[in-house]
């Protein structure tokens, strides 16, 4: 072949936790859609600062205090140029992609929401776009209406004008987490401004894998967790349109958001730092800094090209090896999905599934993958969902038809 | 190691696929419950009738789950139907106290279990085939699949309690 | 001496960062108020996770899940035993103090706060303490009463029954991060509960530096964060009393914070889960985890008494070496205080103090440190902080004496 | 490293010790705008007087902050009296490229600023005594202190448009 190819062997190198043996038998780690594993470049950038340049950033005069506010800052500068953002203090630093989402819905909804506006979700969204919005539509008296999924495991956009109709907000995935169903962001975004609605977009599970592009995705919002993009844990990001973001009241009140505070009040400082409040995750965005370099050396392109090859292996392999008992829920073509299967074996419960591949060392997650309402119209009560990254290879994928078959055959189908 | 033959014991495999005492009963009289293990998706829905006696004097098992959240609900049924709400109270916190050893390390649930001995509290309450599902505490997760039904009962009697 | 002393020498072995040489001189860090270092303990038992048993917590059912989940909950154990917590449940992991703070402000705010209703505050305050309640006072119509700070730096208590007569809230700090005031907690916490006012204590400047009993503290609430006492940015503590928590709506929407979620609505779960929303800071947790049995195994009490005669050493070295010229913030008596020095250099500002500090590998901050009311009450706009911990020692304090002369030479005052 | 000199050069702290135009202007006539630092704290407040041809007749400072902050604020009072509006926006461009060769590392306050060609740009700009604010830039943190004053005056200009 020509066409270049990653080399998951020279990568799986950096990424020393996969080199583990489990009772004798080799990790197969194909989780990494909960979160994925780090590459010892991010966690030596994290140590470096740890060891030598850490200090509160922002506020100090000191050597070590500059070095580690320009490494803070740095690491909004490389976030910035991973997503295309036009200008890096559209990057704000939260605690997760959940409060990214939460940061939109209270501290947007509660100046723009009204009683009786519509806020427009999918069937497919993450418990993350869920939640929050549920929860503003409560205290302000929202209606929340859902766009449906075919059984493909597609959105269904037959009715999308109707429903974003009057509607104030659409949020939705850009990637489902448990179909691995890829949306059309962009007609998306498209169709929320036609309708005069914002549009939020949960992109957790598609900036790890895919090259992304604010400008051409559309989005006022995005949301996503450094911690699936090989980056630590206790740190996510919010991305916003720097005049949405300007006209936003701050959320969490503190140390580092302020312009002045007297008894009577406060002013609140512009962004990022008016949605920064306290000390914000400084080494974890070291990290993450690191995560996005690691990501772009490797280029995202052909990330994308070996997770739909590794995906397409996948597929084909689990319906020979196991056969009709299996049931792969999402679209059918490789190419239309992310990396995310989510498998049903005949009558054997996620549950039991996880724990006998657990036996073979292969690590897989069952549930509900936090989208309930998707897991109520496709009626399942629990999915086990494998996921690959950089790191997985068709020796991946071989031992987790083994294991399955394996697990069929201890519930003897 | 612990080894899948400690979790899933025959009569374990044999209460998930042939489940006893599954199914609904009318509301009222009979009184329902639901309990959710928010990691997973399981759920169990408890349908009870208590008699003026107040014995349980029927139980049934709706929901979906795991092989440990399914059998230890059927097991659960058999155990306490016919029993005085006392007693089928007696009995869950037995069979809380056999699965607690881990439970506070698995975080979520505010059970306040600590890892009293079992043997020397129980040694009256016979568990029966209940003990088969020992084996769980080696496997952490588990555990709140094991208990699920359990807990679910203890909500249905304190709904039933508040009730009258 | 036979009292037990602390073995700074042998502790500084532990802190890498400390052994650094800038521009030929030993690095003297005196900033530990606004975050202090790490020792290796806490970094490898970050690494270990990392290396060894990384995975998303709570929803695997896998080898490294199940590792990382007891891990994340020994944290919990661990942070819940340090502050003699009955219950590790009571502890709620946050991104921060701040947040922490907020939590309780929107949550329990939202709930119980009517128009009208007092929320008590001192004029020492943090912002973190600050901005959430005056954020929730202007959403709720509520008025904030000001606790007055003595010419001493000391709560000025004359008027507090009358301040608190019909309060809700009084949130107050357990030690000033300016003046290093000690203020009396149980006897606060007491009025407050006499007066039907849930309490509040920002627990920042205390936790880390003395031993720490909610129970006899009496506190409802502390809030308190991880990189202020040896461990990693990116998490924080609220601790609450169980049945004010229970009692609580939640304060994010998000995965792991339900019990189940419909298109109709959601379920939340009980604590910490219903506070805890979205992937949460796991290795952070063990990092603080660590943080924590390394203190426990110094010695809270002996790390108190280090910092006094540390405190006491250097209020005497100061103004003995640098004179008049030299004015030392707060009460005069060492182990009424804790070992926060906020200086002012006659008309040298703190900023160039530290400027000029920084040259001699002094690390001091310089600024209003968050507590803008209380700079305006001693009509300062910023000081120049220095600040111990279990790694400073005289020699630290003797490095701060000689360029605290320096500074003064270089502005020839 | 740079060293002490580099940033305190002997005219920044002239300045700092004896402020130019420090003081107030009666409002109105004069407009009155205040500026914050707020990682420490520094204050600016700039009184700022125009007349009828849009040149700036009087200018007064107050505030209190650092010897940076100051000096530059007393400099800048220097160079934009008599000026026209004009003419004090373009200083005040040419005085924040001077100053943003790292100014998008440290954050906050949304300045776009990038490390354009000073020379070339503003080769018929005279800063003046504010070339010696110049050092600053080697010292991040600070340079924040040096444009407060700046960015001020921008806020009192933009303000006096719009009240106009
Ligand atoms: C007294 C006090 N309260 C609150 C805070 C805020 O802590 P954080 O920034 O970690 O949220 C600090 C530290 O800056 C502090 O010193
Ligand atoms: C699609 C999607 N949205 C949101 C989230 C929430 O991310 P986090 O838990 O990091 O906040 C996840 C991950 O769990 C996800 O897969």
């Amino acid at each position: 072949m020509s066409t270049p190819t990653l080399d998951v062997a020279a990568i799986r190198k950096d990424f020393p936790i996969l080199s583990q043996v489990q009772d004798g038998k080799r990790l197969v780690f194909l989780d990494s859609a909960a979160s994925s594993q780090h590459p010892t470049q991010v966690l030596d950038a994290m140590n470096d600062i740890y060891l030598h340049s850490y200090a509160n950033v922002h506020r100090g005069v000191y050597q070590l205090a500059e070095r580690a506010t320009s490494a803070y800052e740095s690491a909004r500068d490389s976030v910035a140029r991973f997503i295309g953002a036009p200008d890096p203090n559209e990057v704000i630093f939260t605690k997760n992609a959940t409060e990214a989402i939460n940061l939109v819905a209270q501290s947007w909804g509660r100046q723009n929401l009204k009683p009786g506006d519509a806020i427009v979700l999918t069937l497919m969204e993450h418990h993350a776009n869920i939640v929050p919005w549920q929860m503003i539509a409560a205290e302000l008296d929202c209606e929340i209406r859902w766009v449906p999924v075919t059984d493909e495991g597609e959105l269904d956009l037959t009715d999308l004008d109707q429903l974003l109709d009057g509607a104030k907000v659409f949020a939705f995935t850009s990637m489902s987490n448990v179909l691995g169903t890829i949306n059309p962001v962009a007609r998306l975004t498209q169709a929320a401004r036609a309708a005069g609605a914002i549009s939020v977009v949960d992109a957790c599970q598609s900036v790890p894998h895919f090259s992304t592009d604010v400008a051409e995705l559309g989005a006022d919002f995005i949301a996503f967790s450094a911690h699936k993009m090989l980056g630590p844990s206790g740190i996510g990001v919010l991305w916003g349109k720097k005049d949405l973001l300007d006209a936003m009241p701050p959320f969490l009140g503190g140390g580092g958001m302020i312009l002045n505070v007297t008894t009577e009040g406060f002013t609140a400082d512009g962004v990022p730092g008016k949605f920064e409040a306290g000390t914000p995750p400084i080494v974890e965005a070291v990290g993450l800094g690191a995560a996005v370099d690691y990501l772009e050396n490797i280029g995202m392109d052909l990330i994308r090209q070996h997770e739909v090859e590794l995906t397409a292996y996948a597929m084909r392999t689990l319906t020979e090896r196991v056969g009709d008992d299996l049931l792969i829920m999402g679209p059918s073509e490789p190419a239309a999905r992310g990396g995310v299967l989510s498998l049903s074996l005949a009558d054997v419960h996620a549950h039991d599934v996880s724990q006998v591949l657990d036996e073979h060392a292969v690590c897989i997650r069952p549930g509900h993958h936090c989208a309930k309402p998707l897991m109520r119209r496709f009626d399942v009560n629990a999915t086990a969902r494998a996921s690959v990254y950089i790191y997985n290879d068709i020796d991946d994928i071989d031992a987790l038809a083994d294991a399955l078959v394996a697990a069929r055959d201890f519930f003897s189908l | 190691m612990a080894g899948l033959e400690d979790l899933y014991r025959e009569i374990i495999l044999d209460h998930y696929r042939t489940p006893r005492n599954k199914g609904e009963l009318e509301t009222p009289p009979a009184h329902r419950t639901e309990g959710f293990n928010p990691l997973c998706g399981d759920e169990i829905v408890v349908y009870i009738d208590t008699d003026d006696n107040g014995l349980v004097s029927d139980i049934k098992i709706g929901g979906q789950g795991c092989s440990i959240s399914q059998s230890s609900a059927s097991m659960m049924s058999m155990a306490v139907k016919g029993k005085t709400v006392d007693e089928a109270r007696q009995i869950t916190s037995a069979f809380k106290r056999l699965m607690s050893i881990h439970e506070t390390n698995v975080g979520g649930d505010g059970s306040e279990a600590e890892a009293d001995d079992f043997d020397e509290i129980d040694a009256d309450i016979d568990l029966g085939d209940l003990e088969a599902l020992q084996g769980v505490v080696k496997f952490p997760t588990r555990i709140k699949c094991a208990t699920l039904a359990w807990n679910t009962l203890s909500q249905a009697f304190d709904e039933i309690a508040e009730d009258s």
